[in-house]
């Protein structure tokens, strides 16, 4: 099952691959659409991928979740495409029988993917003019973005 | 004559500057991800408004700067991050 | 509207009380039935609370974890009545601007939830046997339970 | 004389074993929850196989053995916990 969709990312369904009765607890993830910190109106939000890359990069990180928490069953989701404000542009569950370790592989696939994966984000404003945000919110300038110069 | 041809990618604001999404670069034996970029800001129009020092990957995998490249590989340059 | 109920908690409203577009991260704990560590084939599992203190708790808790976090929003339910093997028993959900939060906020209500909420929970085994569990999985003996004498 | 009343729930296995939900307890003015407890285990048949010192709640609210109680006060004697 690839982790990037383009629809809404069925929550439900995502509990239901890792939940089962020898797994007591469920920590599960959404990181949800917001608005820069800076923005005039932002009509949507477009999240693009390097596709390969974030397939093989996720699959690399839920492997190491399952190394450190042998016991636990981790999936997880990213959105692409437009994902409209307030809604899960990543979902991440974790199922072990003790929640400290469900809690702990969760918070460990956030962090990675925040840090790893291949995504972009482009708010596309009321004018028209389109902003590049970087993972803290700011925003990705010209040829030398923050950062990466 | 060059001795190893490496496919680069470029994405969201990167692809956006250059006005291109991939570029062939051809380097010799030797060479590690710093030439190939060093190359690319050269070679394409536009190419040195891209930073000197961006993220890269390799062959799907995150790498440094000084990974040696081998023929066919493809390195990607990847702008700021903003998955999750 | 009361933390106690006897269907099955749906996980999508939960989260629709708590995720806005300027609340970014998402928790979600979820403690899901289990078998006893010794049991024969549990039948079913039945969950009683004192009902007035159950929800006066929660409400502390609550409280106590917005206090703590003023930026998240917290909301939980606890599932009374038979809950079969592998449904969900509790649910809670915690949104907040930063993802720290709000992991923070809601593993704090789980931990104090199973600390403090007056809830029980009996097995029914299929010889009609019936085994008072506490929360660490133990047998709640006649008169003299484990921790209580 | 009985200075203060006091209603006594039971709950789960507790109420399992003495055969009562709810038990009236008159106390003296000045008693704890601790005195409350060791009524009901002399006035209730069975009483005795409660354990003396359980977890206990008034008004809704967790309290420790020594909490005074008023008149009117809702005492409750809770089973370990399973919640969650």
């Amino acid at each position: 099952m690839p982790f990037a969709l383009r629809d809404p990312i069925r929550v439900d369904a995502l509990l239901a691959e890792v939940v089962a009765p020898e797994r007591g607890g469920t920590a599960l993830f959404l990181g949800t659409v917001r608005r820069g910190p800076d923005d005039g109106p932002v009509v949507r939000i477009e999240y693009s991928a390097y596709p390969e890359m974030l397939e093989a990069e996720f699959t690399r990180i839920v492997s190491e979740a399952h190394a450190r928490w042998p016991e636990a069953r981790v999936t997880a989701r990213h959105r692409l495409g437009d994902v409209p404000l307030g809604e899960a542009s990543i979902a991440i569950a974790a199922a072990a029988p003790h929640r400290g370790d469900a809690f702990d592989a969760c918070r460990y696939v956030i962090e990675e993917a925040k840090q790893r994966l291949p995504v972009w984000k482009r708010e596309v404003l009321a004018d028209g003019a389109t902003v590049w945000r970087d993972n803290a919110g700011g925003r990705v300038m010209g040829g030398v973005p923050p950062g990466g110069g | 004559m060059a001795a190893l041809r490496v496919r680069c990618r470029l994405f969201a604001r990167y692809a956006e500057v250059v006005g291109r999404e991939e570029v062939v670069l051809d380097l010799p034996a030797d060479a590690v991800v710093a030439d190939a970029i060093a190359l690319l800001r050269r070679q394409v129009p536009r190419g040195d408004v891209l930073p000197e020092r961006p993220l890269v990957a390799v062959n799907l995998a995150h790498v440094l700067h000084t990974e040696r490249l081998r023929d066919g590989d493809e390195l990607a340059l990847l702008p700021p991050l903003a998955g999750g």
